[in-house]
């Protein structure tokens, strides 16, 4: 189980990685919604682990809302705005690849020096967090369009997930369930934004 | 473990030597008759590289009037070289005919002397495509390079082993019990899985079928290549793909005989896996179109990365 | 001077070089670990020969030797310049003394013997560009020598002696730090490198065999004593920084050799990058050293002590072989070479094996040195220190990448160099070697291949030479048939097996030859090369070096300063254009980016300063010679204190 | 019927000293170059004929003339798309054009033919001149270090037929690239001299196979107008037919081959497989795989007459055509794979494609507005048949290939309305007159339709006898083939195979 646990959290910081090496937005939706579909399989492992109710709950939402809805929600403004793939990345490829592959190396530095308190399993989920937290920001600062932005931003709710479940056994149901809540609204909003920015403005294009 | 030999190891490791490659123009059949049965086509017969080789022997060579000695030793360099690499392989059986020799560095700069010859020989004719592939190789092995020899380190790393027979066996030893990840394995395996497909010019990075003398890579390398050396070269390529298979089945889950008794179910379970990973290779080659070439980097800077991951994690002891 | 008086120089001079070679191959076996004296008003000059020593000096006399015969039929190319051929003596011996030397001027005084009379041999052709190339060798090895002096006289003030038996772990971080920087300037390393790409193309390719085999082991040798002997091993981020600045000579170097068409110049630029990767074996033992890791530490000297030696010889054999290349086809220009392997028969299979050997290929020696070098950074991985272990999987990274590189660029040099068609009619009419080329080109080879396929006797005898500097045995067992070394820490071995590998490979080629023999029509026809149908002659239908290392210099643009520009018949329209002109200029970053900028700015300083003196008083210019002085005062009473 | 392929023509030559202002002036209406050609009067005396397309909204075509006997003035300067067909001449008739800025020979090869036999004039005696070597062609050199060259061809690698490129490169880049074809050359004009109508027509028909029903249709066009022949409304709707059909064939193969070359090979078969029915129905419908003999002078054979189980099995196909077909369509816009891989290469710019005078797909995708459906309408075009033009700016391959597939579901549209509105059985399929023999008229004519690679020209005279004294024709790919090197140039080598998929011009026809 503990080695279960391991792969999935392993594979929410490749999908990160993967995204970074990706200029496609599909690409990188369905990637978010595998990333979550690993982080609800992790939470479930946390769960059967130390057998708390509340996170097998947790997990339930997490595929509800991580897994289907918030990337239906994507594909769908997709389809309406029409934007296959980013040509003006800030950084080349290869380039945010290695970036994506050194931040991973700052975090388990970090990691080793900072984590002395018990989490669940060990430091390796606090340095898979952390650097997936940073390939999100960095996914956030080197794309130009919304898209990719809102796909690092979801990244780094994840990482923060992550990190919550591995920390305190879960955050408290209700605070989890209101940031899941929060979540939704704000890919709404933003999705609310982007047809509303191609509407206006058709011959530019979606440039934040 | 005991690396020390005896006669039934190393007759036991002959045949080994021998079966492997002898299959490896079968696993490169399977891939095309797969292949070619996704895309609705009858297919050749699995057997047809077999005959192929058969063929090319039989027939005459013509020679470049511009070639020099290299054309005619690098053929066997070639083959010699990636036989040895072969033969470090613990396929099947852990006492592989050249064990000793299995140190990870030597199996990457042994894989790079390949290429060394290969290239050398693509501008040995004169010929302007042969050194478009010659350049093309060097291109992809540049990248890949790095991506290999971390897998390898990372192995090593894992295991505290610096030879590949001993790896495995510290992997087949304690895969059931202990203090074991399968993220590293798992994540290795992802990593190798697109080394294997460019250092064997597959498809998304190479197009092995092609006519077009532009785009290829391993085609355009020995273009000029006819009669038996050209049969040395496909076989060549048999070999190389069967080294990453094999290399492939090892780490996602090693079953290696340590006795002769166990050696039939090994032997049977290797070309399972074998088939498995052939199966993968023609879903992935049927369901990707050829990159464009300086999108390559892209996809190899990704398996350097996971590799980097996995080396990460390995020195943490997950 | 008459041409007979000329012939009589030139071979005196060779004759004496390969004296002095020879003598000192088998000096240090006839006085072994002696020390001299020769009191010479009005100090005296004190030698003594340790294994350290004796280790460069064989290598330097080795290569002196070799360079040397080599030279009694290249050095007809120069009859009419006698005295290159007595400055050469010079030059081995004043690098033979600065190894062998004891102290403070005694070694100073050979090294600026060493300086001034190569300086004299890269200003020798008397070409504008080798004028150019002397000027910047000049100041830098300048430059460097400050920095070497300013070390010396710190250790004097600390130690008060003038011998260096005053010297053992002494030097603190300042020292070290001047010294090392110094002797990297001579070495060549990044981003010190800049005088190296331009001196060994000016330099005729006898004397830059020496001085890319030879000297640059000079400055190395400098730093492995001062580190080594003087230095306080307490500074374990000097090591990470050595290895750090190592792995990126070694990437940076090689990137640019990659590009290079002139064959020197690349083998230049390969220098660099075989300077790097010593220093990554030097910094690494001295990490390890530091931070009482010893096996490592061991392992991470082998490499470095191995790859000196294996760097000396196939890079005197390669610029010697650039010297034949020059003397037969009259271009260093690889791209209008090509089809020697065809006229030069004999002397295209021992270049091959040099190249084979530099780039790294197993069983030969320049690999042997590349895997000590990976398993030592292996085990620093297992080490409990983070920044060992990040550095070392970047360097592992940067190594890899340059061992990939450098296979690239070596078959280009190789493949565009001595295969196809020939390029250009100089290399139709391309001559024959002499004989006594290629014994000379022969005999370093031939120890590549002996060193690569039976090191067990070398690796005893540099085992001993860590153990001098160490005094901690390392774990490197030589049981007569395998290398084994211990890599990690629950007492795994890795072994290589050079006999095996090297008799496994040609066993596995004669059985494949001889059943594809058997089994196969060994008819065998000649015939044109594939033309597409088109019966020209057209030598342009052949790939190019340029074209050759496009793929990976696209990849790494960022690396290189590179401009390029097409010209095209500007008066018709592009439909009816006829002929393309393109030029391409692939320039080093460095030196485009931060050293020309320098110079830019040092030019203008002293215009301006120029002016002051020129308008000014005689005042004005004593006042800023009592500043400087002043400034020195300031400076010597912080260093003291 | 309305004026279809009217010809706004003077008669009279023009002085040649006036040429070149007036083709300034014609250039300055923004009309595009048709094609340009001689024809030997038999005195000695050449008369050089210039075509223009038509203006925006007019159907009327422009036309010039000069005489010459030695030289002409070279108009490639104005219009750089005249460059080829002035060396044609030059090679075919002798005359020489002044200041031509790139003049070279362009089919007779100085390595094997005599510079100084013209085979198109009049008192070539046939003799073929002794093969041996008479000169060099001078290609185009790059020069630098380094810089070498690749000569692909004429022999390929594949079974594809000749032509030869010769691309300057420095490593990946294309810094310049030579075509030169014209490896086989037939002497179809020369072969058609003296042949009547009906017999010329089925030399014509096989010029380029697969585009077979689209030449022919340009052929008949010219020669119905000279003989005067009214054609059945029946026949005009299966000569529709039969010319939408071979368009979707055409493109059908081509999006497969661009599948094909980008190693999507699953794709590509079921492409193939497409290609094979239509291939069958083709044999079905018009009796001949490649519908060789299917249309005869004044309408269409009784074969190819269209029953009620012919419909039913065009509709079949159809069906499955418009199945395959979106799912082509779906895989090249939304597999991001795929889309990069085509997009941003081989971009052919607005500017290259107007002065080029490109024609059809390779127009179409950079931007500019042709198609001879729609601007010179011929048949049921422009009346019953309303075709709904689609262009993009990008002119790269992703262009080219969304063009083929729109148009592909345009010609399925058109079968399936031309299906339904059908007329009765029964009616002839070929005038009364016509069926008893052919008449005898002399005059002279032009037809021009749209086959699947762009407008086919044809210009017919006949002499008193009625038989053919010159023939012309102009293929699509004689005039797009000068732009496919501005559309690698600057890209790399490698997409090379995939831009000249994306164009997939015609060795066969340009080369007549």
């Amino acid at each position: 189980m503990v080695r279960l646990a391991e792969l999935f959290s392993v594979l929410i910081l490749i999908s990160a990685v993967l995204n970074a090496g990706s200029p496609f937005i599909k690409f990188g939706i369905k990637l978010y919604s595998f990333q979550s579909l690993m982080l609800a399989l992790y939470t479930l492992m946390v769960a059967l682990y130390s057998n708390t109710s509340a996170l097998y709950l947790s997990f339930l939402f997490i595929i509800l809302f991580k897994v289907v809805i918030i990337p239906y929600f994507l594909f769908n403004t997709l389809k309406r705005v029409e934007i296959k793939r980013e040509i003006d990345l800030a950084l080349g490829i290869p380039e945010s690849v290695l970036f994506a592959g050194s931040l991973t190396l700052l975090s388990n530095i970090i990691a080793e020096r900072v984590i002395k308190t018990t989490v669940t399993f060990g430091s390796l989920i606090f340095t898979i967090s952390l650097a997936t937290f940073l390939i999100g920001a960095m996914l956030m600062i080197t794309r130009k369009t919304l898209f990719s932005q809102i796909i690092g931003f979801l990244t780094i709710d994840n990482a923060i997930f992550l990190a919550g479940n591995s920390f305190t056994h879960g955050m408290p149901l209700l605070v989890e369930f209101g940031v899941l809540f929060d979540l939704l609204a704000a890919v709404l909003i933003l999705s609310l934004i982007i047809i509303h920015i191609k509407k206006s403005s058709l011959k530019t294009g979606l440039r934040s | 473990m005991d690396i020390s030999l005896n006669y039934e190891k190393l007759l036991l490791g002959i045949l080994q030597f021998i079966i492997i490659i002898a299959l490896a123009p079968f696993f490169a059949g399977l891939i095309h008759k797969l292949k070619q049965n996704f895309r609705g086509q009858k297919g050749i017969n699995m057997f047809q590289f077999y005959f192929n080789f058969g063929k090319l022997l039989r027939k005459g060579v013509v020679l470049s009037d511009e070639a020099s000695y290299i054309s005619i030793i690098s053929p066997y360099i070639i083959l010699s070289v990636y036989l040895i690499v072969l033969g470090m392989m613990p396929a099947f059986y852990i006492y592989s005919l050249f064990s000793r020799l299995s140190d990870i560095i030597v199996i990457v700069y042994t894989l790079g002397a390949g290429v060394f010859f290969l290239t050398l020989y693509s501008l040995d004719q004169g010929s302007p495509f042969g050194g478009l592939g010659g350049e093309r190789e060097w291109f992809f092995t540049m990248l890949s390079e790095p991506s290999l020899i971390f897998i390898f380190i990372t192995l090593a790393i894992y295991s505290r082993k610096g030879m590949l027979v001993s790896i495995f066996d510290f992997i087949q030893k304690n895969a059931l019990g202990g203090h074991f990840s399968i993220a590293i394995p798992f994540i290795l395996l992802i990593s190798l899985f697109i080394l294997g497909l460019s250092e064997n010019a597959r498809i998304p990075i190479d197009n092995p079928e092609t006519h077009l003398e532009l785009t290829m890579i391993h085609e355009a390398i020995i273009l000029e290549a006819s009669g038996k050396y050209l049969g040395i070269f496909e076989y060549s390529s048999y070999i190389k793909l069967s080294i990453f298979l094999t290399l492939m089945s090892l780490i996602i889950f090693p079953y290696i005989a340590y006795t002769p008794i166990d050696i039939p179910l090994a032997l049977g379970l290797y070309i399972f896996k074998m088939a498995m990973f052939c199966f993968m290779i023609s879903i992935v080659e049927s369901l990707n179109p050829k990159m464009r070439l300086f999108r390559a980097p892209n996809l190899l800077s990704i398996a350097f990365i996971i590799s980097l991951i996995a080396m990460i994690l390995s020195i943490r002891g997950v | 001077m008459g041409s007979g008086t000329r012939d009589f120089i030139r071979y005196t001079g060779i004759y004496i070089s390969i004296g002095a070679g020879l003598f000192f191959l088998f000096f240090p076996f006839l006085f072994p670990l002696k020390e001299f004296y020769f009191y010479t008003f009005p100090f005296p000059l004190t030698f003594k020969i340790d294994k350290l020593s004796v280790f460069f000096i064989i290598i330097i006399s080795l290569i002196s030797f070799f360079v040397s015969v080599f030279s009694i039929t290249y050095g007809k190319e120069y009859r009419e310049k006698p005295h290159i051929f007595l400055l050469t003596p010079a030059f081995i011996l004043s690098m033979i003394f600065v190894v062998l030397s004891n102290d403070i001027i005694t070694f100073l005084i050979f090294w600026e013997l060493m300086s001034l009379s190569s300086f004299f041999l890269v200003i020798s052709e008397g070409k504008p560009e080798s004028k150019k190339a002397g000027l910047l060798y000049f100041i830098m090895t300048h430059i460097g020598t400050v920095f070497i002096t300013a070390g010396f006289v710190l250790l004097y003030l600390k130690s008060s002696s003038l011998s260096f038996g005053g010297y053992k772990n002494i030097a603190g971080i300042l020292i070290l730090g001047l010294m090392i920087t110094g002797f990297s300037v001579k070495a060549g390393l990044f981003p010190f490198h800049v005088w190296l790409p331009h001196a060994h193309p000016a330099t005729p390719s006898n004397i830059s065999a020496i001085m890319s085999a030879a000297m640059v082991n000079v400055a190395v040798y400098g730093v492995i004593r001062v580190l080594f002997v003087f230095g306080l091993k307490i500074y374990p981020f000097l090591g990470i920084i050595l290895l750090v600045f190592g792995a990126l000579s070694a990437f940076f170097g090689i990137m640019n050799a990659l590009v290079q068409t002139d064959i020197k110049r690349m083998l230049a630029f390969s220098t660099i990058e075989n300077i790097g990767i010593i220093y990554m074996g030097i910094g690494l033992s001295f990490w390890a050293y530091s931070t009482s890791h010893a096996i490592i530490g061991s392992l991470a000297f082998m490499a470095a002590l191995l790859h000196i030696l294996n760097h000396s010889l196939s890079k005197s054999s390669l610029f010697m072989g650039s010297g034949v290349l020059v003397k037969n086809v009259r271009s260093r220009n690889m791209e209008e070479l090509g089809g020697l392997a065809k006229r030069m028969g004999f002397f295209s299979v021992l270049f091959l094996i040099a190249v084979m050997s530099i780039s790294a290929i197993p069983p030969l020696n320049g690999f042997l040195g590349e895997w000590y070098l990976y398993v030592s950074l292996v085990g620093a991985t297992q080490t409990s220190n983070l920044y060992i272990i990040y550095f070392s999987i970047i360097s592992i990274a940067l190594l890899s990448l340059t061992g990939a590189i450098a296979g690239a660029a070596f078959a280009k040099l190789y493949g565009i160099t001595f295969l196809g068609k020939h390029r250009s009619e100089k290399a139709r009419n391309a001559g024959k070697t002499g004989i006594i080329e290629n014994i000379s080109i022969f005999m370093p080879v031939f120890l590549c291949v002996a060193i690569g396929v039976y090191p067990y006797p070398l690796i005893s005898f540099l085992n001993g030479v860590s153990l001098y500097l160490s005094g901690t045995k390392g774990a490197l067992s030589n049981s007569g048939h395998f290398l084994a070394v211990q890599t990690f820490r629950n007492f795994s071995y890795s072994s290589y097996y050079p006999l095996l590998l090297i008799s496994g490979i040609l066993g596995l080629l004669f059985i494949g030859a001889i059943l594809i023999k058997i089994f196969s029509n060994n008819s065998l026809r000649r015939y044109k090369t594939w033309g597409c149908g088109i019966e020209e002659e057209n030598r342009a239908a052949q790939f190019s070096g340029s074209g050759f290392s496009y793929g990976i210099m696209k990849v790494f643009s960022t690396f290189y300063s590179r401009a390029s520009e097409i010209k095209f018949d500007s008066e018709v329209k592009k439909y009816f254009r006829k002929d393309t002109f393109y030029s391409e200029e692939i320039g080093d970053i460095l030196e485009k980016r931060i050293y020309d900028p320098i110079k830019r700015i040092i030019v203008k300083i002293s215009g301006y300063a120029d002016s002051i003196f020129e308008t000014g008083s005689m005042n004005l210019s004593l006042l800023f010679i009592f500043l400087a002085l002043v400034l020195c005062f300031i400076i010597y009473l912080f260093l003291v204190k | 019927m309305t004026a279809s392929n009217s010809v706004d023509f003077q008669g009279e030559p023009i002085g040649r000293e006036n040429l070149l202002e007036t083709v300034a002036g014609v250039k300055h209406e923004g009309v595009y170059l048709l094609g340009i050609f001689a024809i030997d009067n038999g005195d000695g005396s050449f008369e050089i004929k210039y075509f223009f397309g038509p203006e925006k909204n007019s159907s009327t075509v422009k036309a010039l003339s000069i005489l010459a006997s030695i030289d002409f003035p070279s108009i490639s300067g104005i219009m750089p798309a005249a460059k080829i067909y002035e060396r044609e001449i030059m090679d075919m008739f002798g005359l020489f054009p002044l200041n031509h800025p790139d003049l070279k020979p362009l089919m007779l090869f100085p390595e094997n033919w005599d510079g100084t036999v013209h085979p198109l004039k009049k008192d070539w005696d046939k003799t073929i001149p002794e093969f041996k070597k008479y000169g060099e062609y001078p290609y185009k050199k790059a020069h630098g270090n380094g810089v070498f060259e690749i000569p692909v061809g004429p022999v390929h690698a594949g079974i594809i037929e000749p032509g030869h490129f010769r691309f300057s490169m420095r490593g990946e880049p294309v810094l310049q690239l030579e075509i030169r074809h014209f490896w086989k050359h037939r002497g179809i004009e020369k072969l058609c001299e003296g042949k009547t109508v009906s017999e010329a027509l089925k030399i014509v028909s096989r010029i380029s196979g697969d585009n077979s029903a689209g030449i022919s249709l340009a052929y008949l066009e010219a020669s119905e107008k000279i003989l005067g022949i009214e054609i059945p409304i029946r026949a005009k709707f299966i000569r529709v037919i039969l010319a939408e059909i071979e368009r979707l064939w055409n493109h059908v193969r081509d999006i497969g081959y661009i599948f094909m070359d980008m190693g999507y090979t699953p794709k590509a078969q079921a492409m193939f497989v497409l290609e094979e029915d239509i291939l069958r129905l083709n044999k079905f419908v018009a009796s001949h795989r490649y519908m060789f003999d299917a249309l005869q002078l004044g309408g269409v054979a009784s074969a190819s007459d269209i029953d009620i189980n012919k419909t039913g099995a065009i509709r079949g196909v159809l069906k499955s055509a418009g199945e395959k077909l979106k799912k082509a369509e779906w895989y090249i816009l939304n597999s991001p794979s795929v889309t990069d891989r085509i997009e941003l290469a081989g971009k052919i710019n607005k500017k290259t494609a107007e002065e080029l005078s490109l024609c059809g797909i390779c127009a179409r995708a950079s931007g500019l507005r042709r198609d001879s459906r729609i601007e010179m309408p011929y048949l049921l075009y422009g009346e019953t048949v309303q075709v709904s033009q689609k262009t993009f700016e990008e002119g790269d391959i992703l262009a080219r290939t969304r063009i083929r597939i729109m148009e592909a579901f345009e010609s399925i549209n058109i079968i399936q309305n031309l299906l339904a509105w059908l007329p009765e059985s029964g009616e002839d399929l070929i005038p009364k007159d016509c069926a008893e023999g052919v008449p005898v008229s002399s005059g002279w004519a032009i037809g021009n339709t749209e086959t699947p690679r762009g407008n086919a020209f044809f210009y017919i005279k006949t002499g008193e006898d009625g038989n053919i004294e010159r023939l012309k024709y102009i293929d699509p790919s004689f005039r797009n083939w000068p732009s496919i090197q501005y559309g690698i140039l600057g890209g790399i080598i490698a997409d090379f195979p995939l831009v000249n998929k994306s164009m997939n011009l015609s060795y066969a026809g340009n080369d007549l």
